[in-house]
């Protein structure tokens, strides 16, 4: 403990009188931090855009005009009964009708002196989405295709592919950056951190020179990694949270109108805390990388 | 008691450093150590504070094989030894103050005392005055002297001082010379790397003369 | 001339001599880079899906069922004078019933025992993108509602609106990152190469010292700058490109099929000459701050 | 000719390190500058190649007030200079050779001349076997003599040498000091800074004697 104490304080002198290195360090973390919390950002957001999308991919099941209560319930069951399906909607007879003829207005006149309705009512189903969401569907229409009481049944099969197709692309694409981005951030702090102990080498060496133990030569650096990468990530956070507020100030009311239910939302708490927390892992690591390898081959 | 036998060294690039050096210098000695530049002095100090490692021989230190500390342990060994080093090797971004009380950090001294042996040892190479200038701020000579604090302020139980009056005058030199023969009093022994001429008169001490890597006499 | 073939020379073998230095700014370069492709890419392949959803903006014009032939080839021509009118395409009474049978297939029976098309003929025109275009859509409909032989018109305004905002909100989002990308570009390059003049202060002091003129000291500095912003920026190009083939492999079929015509590109070749030329120029740049401020503070 | 008159310098942190000089050297002259440790001496130097400024006085070089001078042409006067630093000023990731190299380049020598000059240096120093040794890898006393070899690699009009010989053995200071006398014989002005007194007794040149700042005599 006394050697964590004293390591800090010794850290803190070192940033202190090398400030300018500091301060070089600490501004590329940021930098850095900041774009991978942008992403997180437009991630979090993109991702409450594409559950609204989801609720699109659904299931019609048309009914039988004579369908009889007890067949209803039956299917309702089946329905209820079957874990992949999120939300059931009904839409009677009469409401399928009143829908069709607000789309085309203009002809009410014709579509009134038809004199009866020509539409079933219908049971409209949303599944939870999972990697084989689509054979899910095919399956249960098929079983429900064959229930007595049902007309037909219509789930758009291909738009459906499409859209899989489109999440599992957005996915890997989402990952792709994300992983590009985060080994670019252990590499820049690693390295940044690397000048930092570069820049101190004759420090180092007379440490072990004048009879210090290793631990006690590590430590202050280690210390240092660690702060300079926590302050870089708190300081990028701070930037985030100034874009956000902007933007939130700016397009919340237009994104809202236009995304019925979107809601700009920052970057989760529990992922500030991960962002701190892997600020002083990579932090440690860096250093830890650097001043092993620079005590290695530096110390003979 | 340093007990050097058969002690070899060649460095990368094949310069033979040193050839089969037998030597023994005895617990709280005062000994000088010279020889033409290229002799091989500063590689026998480094040898000696485990700085550079040697190809054959044996060199035992109060009875303690060095060469068989592991690398962890190197540290036992460096805090028996002060050592001032031939080109200072002083912190350009601290000040004389911060330098020399970072010796005593590195071993991790109780920090109440750190202030008071700092200017205990500033007080005795006459320093006082520079001590928040930074190193680049004075004159060859006042380095010189804050590298011999530094060395001084653990109390080391032996002081190996590699060309320590190079840059002094003969006045401030002999004041030095008198600092070192203080802590000799106090049974340090002292191992004083020098080329003065001026400085081997001076004294009546043993005198071991090395010429082109090669024990000449130790008189 | 003969300063600069020096230059660079004494470049390359300061590169050289701290190698070590110079990989760890290129890494960070190559990766600052990388992140601005990155996001080049997407912004390219993005523009191009904007552009499909663009021909969704259309104003639907619905003919008189007994519109003459003069009334309509007066209203082509005034379509046809209207600049803002990018594309027009005709759906005619049976085409328009033959596509509302197919989409209520089931109910076939039925609507084919109307015994008549109830659905009439109709334009729809595509209007070219501008920032006022929701104003001329809501003119040019006033204009030819008024026309003889126009039964209605239709064009979603809500959604038209809500379109709009969209596009506007990407553009300023697109903006603000790359701005962002692009301050945080300048800031890693100017620093690493701050880092490199800082870890070969003895030389340019000396230098100077040893009476070099004060462009013979800069110019090595500002190459290497240059140099290594450039091997960064081609390294990152590489990189992209990588992951642009591997995109395009996996996700081109998909893609193309969600949404049609959409073709993944990959950052067009004058945008990667303006990259490389911006490389040499935030080099330049960043060497020539730091040396300068370097050499008014440093030699006094 | 070197004239200086009532030269004054004053460091930040209130160390008067200059008062009152007034000297000349002639061209071709031979002088000693010596005094105790923190005298001024390097201060005195570093103020002729334009290094520190000063407070009062005037300074002319072959008649050139270098106080005048705009700092982009200080090159001009500082490539009729060679200086030995105290503290060397090699660079450690260039070898020997390289560092010799270096000086001529950072004067735009052309390029065919650097390879023969830097080997005719390290010839006249006597360090050609040791051409492709860092800095680190050399004994002081070698270093040193790289320091010189860089100085006089240029063929300056003027030699300003810093305690060039501190951490040499007797016999090579005097080889050293004989280099310089060469170049003296060839024209050049030397101005030779030391604390030894032995080199002072060696020879019979004028000896500019500063104690605290002061001119004390200049013989
Ligand atoms: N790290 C090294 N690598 C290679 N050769 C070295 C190294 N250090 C010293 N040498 C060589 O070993 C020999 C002895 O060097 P050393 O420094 O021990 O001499 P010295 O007696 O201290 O000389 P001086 O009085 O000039 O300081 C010299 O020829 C030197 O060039
Ligand atoms: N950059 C500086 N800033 C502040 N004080 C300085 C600086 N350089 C030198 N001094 C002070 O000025 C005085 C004269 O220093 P100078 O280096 O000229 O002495 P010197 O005669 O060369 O001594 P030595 O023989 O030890 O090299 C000293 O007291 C020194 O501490
Ligand atoms: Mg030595
Ligand atoms: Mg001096």
């Amino acid at each position: 403990m006394k050697l964590l104490t004293r390591a800090f304080r010794i850290a803190f002198s070192n940033i202190k009188s090398s400030i300018d290195v500091c301060a070089v360090s600490v501004i590329t973390i940021m930098v850095a931090f900041s774009i991978l919390e942008l992403f997180l950002l437009v991630f979090a957001n993109l991702n409450s855009l594409v559950e609204t999308w989801n609720k699109q991919v659904q299931l019609i099941v048309y009914l039988d005009d004579s369908v009889s209560k007890k067949d209803q319930s039956t299917l309702e069951n089946l329905i209820a009964n079957n874990k992949n399906v999120q939300a059931t909607s009904f839409v009677s007879k009469g409401q399928a009708w009143t829908d069709f003829k607000k789309t085309f207005s203009d002809k009410a006149a014709i579509l009134n002196s038809l004199g009866f309705n020509p539409l079933p009512a219908s049971l409209r189903l949303q599944f939870s989405y999972s990697s084989d969401r689509l054979k899910a569907i095919q399956k249960f229409a098929k079983t429900l295709e064959a229930q007595n009481g049902v007309e037909s049944v219509e789930y758009g099969k291909s738009w459906i592919l499409k859209f899989e197709t489109f999440l599992a692309f957005l996915r890997l694409f989402l990952l792709a950056v994300g992983g590009l981005l985060i080994v670019g951030l252990i590499l820049i702090i690693s390295n940044t951190i690397k000048l930092s102990i570069y820049s101190r080498k004759e420090e180092i060496q007379l440490m072990a020179l004048l009879g210090a133990r290793p631990n006690f030569i590590k430590w202050p650096f280690l210390m240092e990694g660690m702060l300079q990468a926590l302050v870089g990530a708190l300081l990028s956070l701070g930037v985030i949270k100034i874009v956000y507020l902007y933007m939130k100030v700016q397009f919340q009311d237009s994104m809202a109108s236009l995304f019925r239910g979107i809601y700009i939302q920052f970057i989760p708490d529990s992922f500030a805390i991960y962002i701190l927390a892997g600020s002083l892992f990579s932090g440690w690591l860096g250093s830890y990388i650097s001043i092993n390898r620079f005590l290695k081959s530096e110390l003979k | 008691m340093i007990q050097i036998f058969n002690l070899y060294k060649t460095y990368k690039g094949n310069t033979q450093a040193l050839i089969d050096i037998s030597l023994e210098i005895k617990s709280g000695e005062f000994v000088f150590l010279t020889g033409q530049s290229g002799a091989g002095k500063s590689t026998l100090l480094k040898i000696l504070y485990s700085w550079e490692n040697f190809d054959k021989g044996q060199i035992l230190i109060n009875g303690i094989n060095i060469a068989k500390i592991r690398e962890d342990n190197q540290y036992t060994l460096r805090r028996k030894i002060g050592v001032v080093f031939q080109d200072y090797r002083l912190l350009p971004r601290k000040t004389v103050f911060e330098n020399i009380s970072f010796a005593q950090e590195a071993v991790e001294s109780p920090s109440e005392r750190i202030r008071f042996k700092t200017w205990e040892a500033l007080k005795k190479v006459g320093l006082t005055q520079k001590k928040d200038s930074f190193p680049l701020q004075l004159a060859g000579g006042e380095q010189q002297r804050v590298a011999i604090a530094r060395a001084l302020v653990n109390s080391p139980e032996i002081l190996l001082a590699d060309e320590p009056t190079g840059n002094l005058d003969p006045e401030i030199a002999l004041e030095i010379l008198k600092l070192f023969e203080h802590a000799n009093s106090q049974g340090v022994t002292v191992i004083f790397a020098t080329h003065s001429a001026e400085m081997l008169k001076a004294r009546d001490y043993r005198v071991i003369n090395l010429g082109k890597g090669r024990l000449i006499s130790t008189k």
